[in-house]
């Protein structure tokens, strides 16, 4: 299994702060997106292609083509605005 | 001597900067900068703002851009204090401070670690207006001060 | 909003910055630098630092180079501050404190400032140690980091 | 008359805080510094051509070619060193 974390107007638009996925057929943060996506609604448009989305793996911020494995903690959010 | 902080209870900088200055009579200069929660923001007033954040990766981020000025400059020490939760007009909302022996180191590395924290340390905005609230937008200056770093 | 200020009794530089940082709520980020006397140099301990001047110049100077800040960057106020005369070691020698709506313009206010302020202003630093006194040489990294910004 | 001021180490050297001159034949500063180290003794040690000496002409940093006129205020002082 591995867990997705959603933060800010990703959580807030998918009135969802985390799920657990299986980690099987993972390969990578890209294929996690594209799964999000296709649960529909609200989903396919907060993961639109033409969205911009951050992603960091194990609270490292990274790209799509980052390879998941069991146990990893992936987590998607909007560009960030501190400071 | 490298102090980080992510806190939702309100901050004094001039506490941060006193404790930085005092650690080593070999400094000799201080560079700070004091992000302040702006009362008009894109024209409209906001009466107060909550700022959300990815608590562990937070850390870790701002651990590894203090890192990463350490290894470019000789410092003498720095503090990185951010505020999380719900706060007003005027409040402090982050804190850089950095010693060093010359000021030019300071004064970049202290630029230095504000412009990654801007771009890279997973903190969100949202404010509320007359209007409702809205989640701020990410700056593209943020972007440019960034990459003139070329990390 | 531009205060410049010579004086031979010591300042605390939080009551600056938080004067500067009262003055508008529009202001987004306040930058600011202390010099601190170290209590070294060049190897020697040195156990009080006099500040000579010439009294009429130096804020002429000060204030030509504060206006000069204003014309190059969009600040919403500044504040420096230098002692005279007799100071101990950790004692603040200097701050330069400038705020703005955006960081950026802030940090290179603040150090175009200090920059000139180091190689035009007419201060002179001598040093008591227990070899007996001597005048402090200006340095080269000054005269780089003042000509940097090619007024 | 023009009014001439010595600031540290120059000051200390020279033993003299200020002293006039009169103003006829000073085209500029350059002719100022000369009179000065004619003086001879320390006068020549502290003007000497190898010397660095800064100058300011009516409290502004100027150079040795700024016209000199009657009732301006001259300064010479070694390298600045404050901040």
């Amino acid at each position: 299994m591995i867990k997705v974390l959603f933060f800010a107007s990703l959580r807030e638009r998918l009135d969802e702060e985390s799920l657990e996925m299986e980690a099987e057929g993972l390969a990578d943060l890209g294929v996690v997106l594209m799964r999000l996506r296709e649960r529909g609604g609200i989903w396919s448009e907060v993961f639109a292609a033409d969205q911009t989305v951050m992603m960091a793996l194990n609270q490292e911020m990274t790209g799509a083509d980052a390879a998941v494995k069991d146990g990893d903690e992936v987590a998607f959010f909007p560009p960030v605005t501190g400071g | 001597m490298n102090e980080i902080r992510i806190q939702s209870e309100p901050f004094d900088p001039n506490i941060e900067v006193d404790i930085l200055r005092a650690g080593n009579p070999a400094i000799g200069g201080v560079v700070s900068f004091i992000g302040l929660m702006r009362d008009i923001n894109e024209g409209e007033t906001v009466s107060t703002m909550t700022l959300e954040h990815y608590p562990g990766m937070t850390e870790k981020t701002l651990q590894a851009i203090v890192d990463e000025a350490n290894q470019r400059w000789d410092l003498l020490g720095s503090r990185v204090v951010h505020r999380v939760g719900e706060m007003k007009p005027a409040d402090p909302i982050v804190l850089v401070a950095v010693a060093s022996t010359h000021r030019g180191e300071a004064f970049q590395a202290c630029e230095f670690i504000i412009d990654f924290l801007k771009t890279r340390a997973p903190f969100w905005k949202k404010e509320s207006t007359s209007e409702g609230s809205r989640w701020v937008d990410a700056r593209h200056s943020d972007d440019d001060a960034e990459a003139r770093w070329k990390l």
